[in-house]
């Protein structure tokens, strides 16, 4: 075992298995070559390196012992190459970092997805299905631009066995489509919500979060009982480059994931 | 080695210039060759007369346009080529050629030439990427060498190219040299021009002339009185804003606006 | 349109040539009525816009008008500036002037040679192609070259358009250690040379000779660079100051280009060829030996022989800049003060390929009023023309194909360097018949 | 104590003991760092005019090694240095392989700190933290600190919560007496086994109290200072403060302040290939907040306004610094205040805001 995340060089991982989620977003398993990085919790990202192409921050969005699963959504060089890496490939791996999601032992949940922020909850998801018994109600709002950007579509089913209220809405309907079309606050609209006993996690674009978070607020549930995972530019993972400052934070060691009494007075001001 | 068939192409071509960024390429002696067995050279009369038709995997652009036949040219290029890469001041800005678009052609012509009849250009030397879409752009003038085979190698492994939008300051910091503005050296355009070459000119004890072009949101208008405190008047401040990148809005408007002052 | 008694050759883009240009032939019954070596190069008027600019800015403006002779522009600039205002710089500083001129010669005399002129020798395209078969070699020409841009790269700060130069000097004066770390790469750059002459002087000259009046910079003593007097090999000699009466540019009306002549004579050639003819008494006995044991006569009269003669130069510059780096003491401060005053300047240096004379006329703030440059290549302009002429007059039996490749060929000799033809003009082309 | 005469012995002692030393010299009209091969390359009789946007080297009527101020480098252009190779990687078959360089042994004298930069060293230390290459370096480092008898005009290190003297983390530490006399203290045991090699006499009667002397009139003699309020708090409350816009009218982006900054650390990675696509390299540079692609998101940056980013700068030095490592970001060295080109001044920025402050701000939407 590594002794410690905070280095610049990376491990190498293999892609063994390889599922393209959507016209833009592969999922990857990732072994590792030799030397694992240290076990991971839910939220936590690492750095991933494609050969001679660059490095960028994936939350791992599952995995059993040293396997790592990442989702990957191709936006810019890195991305790309990521994506399209065929099984095979040796990619570098860095981390893991950060805070991930801290989930209470009891009460409702509330988990909200949109886009690619879905694979940050997923894990999360699995651990909720492990420990079900111990939950209230267990609500997962997820939100795509289409119905073709939907991402694990294929293991809704399995989570709604498990107890799981699985909620799906799309910015634009397809011809297929039958589902709901609209934002993710429609969803949150008709949840019934025990303000007392509720603890929610968001993650998806800056404007989406701040969007719910202020609903769930507005309807009685604390800042601090809910987590946001924050996004930022990073270069180093561990709290040395600088890059991701968000006002007091360095969000790749104070976050991503962090709770929205700290988040709001950040997400408040303009260019922070 | 990749067969032929499998190399990108690569080709070169050439405007308005005078032929030192091309030449650029060429003075990458030490990987020249390798990068010939990686790219199939396409098209670059400075180096073979073979020419390969297009399409081609990328252009690289010397040069201004300056007459109508190359604003022709230039379109053809760009519907021949997935990329298009500018390389230099002249393609990028307009170059030093550009210090026509502020003054009387006619008259520029009959300066130069006894039958300026037989000259045919366009009022103002056009950067490329006022004639068609540019996909990158190397600075300077000339472009910097580790510049372009980073370009180069990152298009081979598909990485974004590493072309900083910081100031000359960042770069002469790295190196260690004392600020020419605060030591009352010399007047220097760093804080406002595009790093990449390496903050040479203050290296050598000289104010940067702004061969790189302004960065992505220079501030002209704060320099200008550090840049007169270094001892340029007015006229010297619309000059030395009015070279290599005349131009460029942000240059043209810092030398338009000491015009406006000086009258 | 191509038949036997009437061809049009057209050369859309002359390769390697640095700069674009085209050639036209025209035959009409069997012979040949008109060359045009037509030049792309849209026009940038460097002399228009320099007026009303301040003279400190000339180096850095005209070293843009070529890329592949920057040295040269800055050189000639700054010696004529120096004229106008009444300094003489030399010592020290001149050493390094000439040490940063060697720089040039080195990269581009060896871009010359192995990249442009010697694939038409051995029948390649390009240098390039001439890599598949010839690996060695090429990448021998690519560290002689290298090693000249290091030089100037240690002396102006970058290789191409330097930026250490100015009016009176140099901004900065490279520390000795900079330089003696050229020391090695400069030795093994002088093996490199030699084995240059001797691989040259190897190749297949077609017979030809040319009879053009030479012209170039004479120092006694010392093989002219950055500095000299204007001489020819019918005994004209004049001082720069001259260069107005004496250096006469016309537009001829079916020519692509300004022809140069000299006054009350004719057509003339400077460059490498010329300055071999007129200053070769002076090269270093290694150069010397180079050129005889490549049975170079004193005066070489057939052009394509050129590549033997820039071999030539290639040795001595390398000797050179080591001599000059091993004498080198730091000039303190690297610059002669400049004070601004009204007055005419001439400059005049030995650019690589060819004398390049700068004129400027400033007013008492050392603002320019008027500039004229005359470049080396408009000045043998007429010299390739009158030899396309006779060289294609006694091969119009080759077909087409062959006929161009060794036409470009010709200009080829002359290393022309076109966007430093800085008045180059652009005509229309009619297809057949000239007007 | 005890005082040495010269610095020749020392500084050949160092380097005999196998040490690369550094120290301050004169180059480019400038006090910078950089290896010195003896003592005779300080800047003897150099004293420095700086203010805002402005840095003069002027003529002692004596021989100081020591009477100048904060030059355009710190000494984080040795312990942080502004560019490395992080590591190499070259393909093998199917993998690739990863090479870390060699740690350079190398064992650095640093000749000269001041307390304001002895400050920020450990500063620099809290954020790499204890198992980092810097705390490395520095442990690997000798440190002779020079107690401050000059400020400049531009520094503040007493309000920033330093002061003149060096009070730990030195190995040996002087005082600069007339005469190029220099009262020695030593701060390790490292520091006094290589003084037991030079010869030192014992410090003269009054000598002791002409050092305290001189270091208290150099405390005196501090003209700037920080507002004495809660910056952190105070850069809370300004997050969306007018002025902010004032300020970015006036700066240049250009990042200058936070290269010469003691304590700032960012950095950039950048991936290269060689031509055959097979070698790969990583290298680490500093980078600095007002660079534009600094906050790079994919699809933009974060902050675009010259405000966000002067603000950005202001608020991590001052306020934010204290939430992450807890602590100012700022020793008061007088640095960015002297080397800002246009001359923007922290401690009047502070100032001018802490003068806002008590307006309402709007609460933002
Ligand atoms: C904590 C964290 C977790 C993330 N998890 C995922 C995930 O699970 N799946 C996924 O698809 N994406 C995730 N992202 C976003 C992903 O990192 C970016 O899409 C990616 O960096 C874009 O790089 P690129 O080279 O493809 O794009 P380009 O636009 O070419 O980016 C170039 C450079 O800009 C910077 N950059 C650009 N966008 C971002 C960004 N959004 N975040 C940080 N730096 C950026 C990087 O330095 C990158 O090298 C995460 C981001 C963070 C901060
Ligand atoms: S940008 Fe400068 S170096 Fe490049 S071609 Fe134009 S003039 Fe020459
Ligand atoms: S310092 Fe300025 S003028 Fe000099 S090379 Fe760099 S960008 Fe060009
Ligand atoms: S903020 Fe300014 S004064 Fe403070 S430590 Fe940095 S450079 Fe020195």
């Amino acid at each position: 075992m590594t002794t410690t995340p905070y280095t610049m060089t990376p491990l190498r991982y293999r892609v063994v298995a390889r599922r393209p989620d959507t016209a833009d977003v592969v999922t990857l398993d990732l072994d590792p070559l030799g030397s694992p990085v240290q076990s991971w919790a839910p939220g936590q990202f690492t750095m991933v390196y494609a050969f001679g192409v660059g490095e960028v921050p994936l939350s791992v969005s599952g995995g059993e012992g040293h396997r790592i699963v990442h989702t990957v959504r191709s936006v810019g060089a890195v991305t790309a190459a990521i994506c399209v890496a065929p099984v095979g490939t040796v990619l570098g791996v860095r981390g893991p970092f950060g805070h991930g999601w801290s989930l209470p032992d009891r009460g409702d949940l509330v988990l909200v997805g949109g886009g690619i922020g879905l694979a940050p909850l997923r894990p999360l998801v699995r651990t909720v299905m492990a420990r079900r018994h111990r939950f209230g109600e267990v609500d997962l709002l997820v939100g795509a631009r289409t119905p073709d950007d939907l991402l694990f579509t294929d293991e809704y089913d399995r989570w709604r066995e498990s107890g799981i209220s699985v909620h799906v809405i799309v910015d634009r309907a397809g011809r297929h489509w039958s589902g709901q079309v609209g934002v993710v606050t429609s969803l949150l609209d008709r949840l019934r919500l025990d303000p007392e006993i509720t603890t929610s996690f968001l993650c998806g674009p800056e404007i989406m979060m701040r969007v719910i978070a202020r609903n769930l607020t507005d309807r009685g549930l604390t800042a601090g009982q809910v987590q946001v995972s924050l996004e930022r530019n990073m270069r180093c993972g561990y709290g040395v480059c600088g890059h991701c400052q968000y006002g007091p934070l360095m969000v790749c060691r104070d976050g991503p994931v962090t709770d929205y009494a700290t988040a709001e007075p950040l997400m408040a001001v303009r260019e922070l | 080695m990749n067969t032929p068939e499998e190399r990108p192409t690569l080709a070169v071509w050439k405007f308005a210039s005078c032929d030192g960024c091309q030449l650029a390429l060429l003075d990458c002696e030490d990987e020249l060759l390798t990068l010939a067995d990686r790219v199939q050279i396409a098209h670059f009369t400075e180096a073979t007369r073979a020419t390969v038709a297009g399409p081609y995997d990328v252009s690289l652009v010397e040069g201004s346009i300056t007459t109508p036949a190359d604003r022709d040219r230039i379109m053809r290029i760009r519907q021949n080529s997935r990329l298009l890469v500018t390389i230099g001041a002249c393609a990028s800005a307009g170059g030093i050629q550009a210090l026509r678009n502020f003054a009387d052609v006619s008259e520029f012509r009959s300066i130069v030439y006894a039958r300026p009849d037989y000259i045919e250009t366009l009022d103002r030397s056009l950067p490329i990427g006022e004639v068609v879409p540019v996909d990158a752009e190397l600075r300077g003038c000339p472009i910097d060498r580790g510049q372009l085979l980073d370009l180069l190698t990152a298009m081979l492994a598909g990485r974004r190219p590493h072309l900083p939008d910081r100031p000359v300051c960042g770069e002469c910091k790295l190196r260690g040299t004392s600020c020419l503005l605060v030591t009352g050296r010399a007047p220097c355009l760093g804080p406002v021009t595009r790093a990449g070459c390496g903050a040479i000119c203050p290296a050598a004890n000289r104010g940067c002339f702004g061969c790189y072009g302004p960065i992505g949101d220079p501030n002209t208008a704060a320099l200008i009185p550090a840049l007169r405190a270094a001892g340029l008047d007015e006229d010297g401040v619309r000059r030395i804003f009015r070279t290599f990148n005349a131009a460029a809005p942000a240059f043209a408007d810092a030398a338009r606006g000491e015009e406006g002052e000086q009258r | 349109m191509t038949h036997r008694h009437d061809r049009v050759l057209r050369v859309d883009a002359l390769a390697r040539v640095e700069g674009e240009g085209a050639l036209h032939i025209h035959v009409r019954d069997g012979k040949v009525g008109e060359v045009q070596l037509e030049i792309y190069e849209p026009p940038r008027f460097f002399e228009a816009f320099l007026a009303g600019r301040d003279y400190a800015e000339a180096p850095d403006i005209t070293a843009r008008i070529c890329g592949i002779c920057p040295v040269a522009y800055q050189m000639s600039a700054c010696q004529a500036m120096e004229d106008a205002v009444g300094i003489t710089v030399g010592g020290a500083i001149g050493k390094l002037r000439r040490l940063l001129y060697c720089g040039e010669w080195i990269s581009s005399h060896a871009l010359h040679i192995y990249l442009l002129h010697a694939p038409d020798f051995l029948g390649f395209d390009g240098a390039i192609d001439m890599a598949a078969r010839h690996r060695d070699l090429v990448e021998r020409g690519l560290r002689l070259k290298k090693t000249g841009n290091q030089l100037m790269t240690a002396v102006g700060g970058r290789a191409i358009h330097p930026i250490n130069v100015r009016v009176g000097g140099f901004y900065r004066a490279p520390a000795p250690s900079e330089l003696s770390a050229l020391l090695d790469p400069l030795r093994q750059a002088l093996d490199d040379a030699i084995a240059t002459v001797g691989w040259v002087a190897g190749f297949d000259f077609p017979d030809f000779e040319h009879d053009h009046e030479l012209l170039a910079l004479v120092r006694e003593g010392t093989y002219a660079i950055e500095h000299g007097v204007p001489h020819t090999d019918r005994g004209l000699v004049f001082p720069v100051s001259e260069l107005d009466h004496l250096v006469l540019e016309h537009q001829v009306p079916h020519s692509t280009a300004l022809h140069a002549t000299l006054a009350g004579r004719d057509r003339y050639l400077t460059g490498p060829v010329a300055r071999y003819a007129l200053s070769g008494r002076w090269l270093s006995p290694l150069a010397r030996q180079a050129a005889a044991e490549a049975g170079l006569p004193a005066v070489c009269r057939n052009p394509f022989q050129s590549i033997v003669v820039r071999a030539v130069e290639l040795v001595y510059a390398i000797e050179e800049a080591i001599a000059l780096i091993e004498a080198y003491e730091p000039p303190h401060p690297p610059v002669v003060h400049v004070d601004p005053a009204a007055g005419v300047g001439y400059g005049a240096t030995e650019a690589p390929r060819g004398t390049l004379f700068h004129r400027y006329d400033l007013d008492d703030r050392g603002v320019i009023r008027s500039v004229r440059i005359v470049p080396p290549t408009s000045q043998n302009q007429a010299s390739i023309e009158d030899d396309l002429l006779r060289f294609v007059a006694t091969r119009l039996d080759y077909d087409d194909a062959r006929l161009t490749s060794v036409c470009e060929q010709v200009i080829r000799n002359y290393d022309p360097c076109i966007s430093c033809a800085t008045h180059f003009l652009t005509l229309d082309i009619h297809e057949g018949e000239l007007p | 104590m005890v005082v040495l005469t010269g610095l020749t012995e020392l500084v050949a002692r160092l380097r005999a003991e196998g040490y690369r030393v550094v120290g301050p010299t004169v180059r480019d009209d400038a006090i910078v760092l950089d290896e010195i091969q003896s003592a005779d390359e300080l800047p003897y009789g150099y004293g420095v005019d700086a203010a805002p946007g402005r840095y003069r080297l002027r003529r002692r009527g004596d021989a100081a090694a020591f009477g100048h101020s904060a030059g355009p480098q710190s000494w984080k252009q040795f312990l942080h240095p502004p560019r490395r190779q992080l590591w190499t990687a070259d393909r093998d078959g199917g993998s690739f392989t990863v090479t870390e360089p060699a740690n350079p042994d190398e064992r650095l004298a640093l000749l000269g700190v001041r307390p304001c930069d002895l400050a920020a060293i450990a500063v620099q230390r809290r954020v790499f933290g204890e198992d980092s290459d810097y705390a490395r370096r520095i442990d690997q480092a000798f440190v002779i600190a020079v107690n401050c008898t000059e400020p400049a005009e531009v520094c503040f290190c007493v309000s920033a919560g330093g002061g003149p003297r060096a009070d730990t983390g030195y190995d040996l530490a002087l005082t600069e007496l007339a005469n190029s006399r220099y009262l020695v203290e030593i701060g390790s045991e490292t520091g006094s086994a290589l003084l037991s090699q030079v010869v030192y006499a014992p410090a003269e009667p009054g000598d002791i109290a002409t050092a305290n002397d001189q270091i208290r009139t150099a405390e005196n003699r501090m003209s700037r200072a920080l507002p004495d309020t809660d910056l952190p708090g105070l850069l809370r409350r300004a997050a969306e403060s007018p002025h902010w816009d004032d300020v970015a009218s006036r700066c240049l982006t250009c990042g200058n302040c936070t290269m010469v900054c003691p304590t700032c650390f960012c950095t950039s990675v950048v991936d290269t290939t060689d031509v055959t696509g097979d070698h790969a390299e990583r290298w680490q540079g500093w980078a600095s907040c007002f660079d534009l692609d600094y906050s790079e998101l994919h699809g933009g940056q974060v902050r675009t306004s010259g405000a966000s980013r002067y603000r950005q700068w202001l608020t991590h030095k001052f306020g934010t610094w204290h939430a992450q490592f807890g602590q100012s970001g700022c020793v008061g060295c007088g640095r960015c205040v002297a080397w800002c080109p246009v001359g923007i001044d922290v401690t009047a920025e502070l100032t001018a805001l802490a003068a806002t402050s008590d307006i309402d701000q709007p609460v933002p939407s």
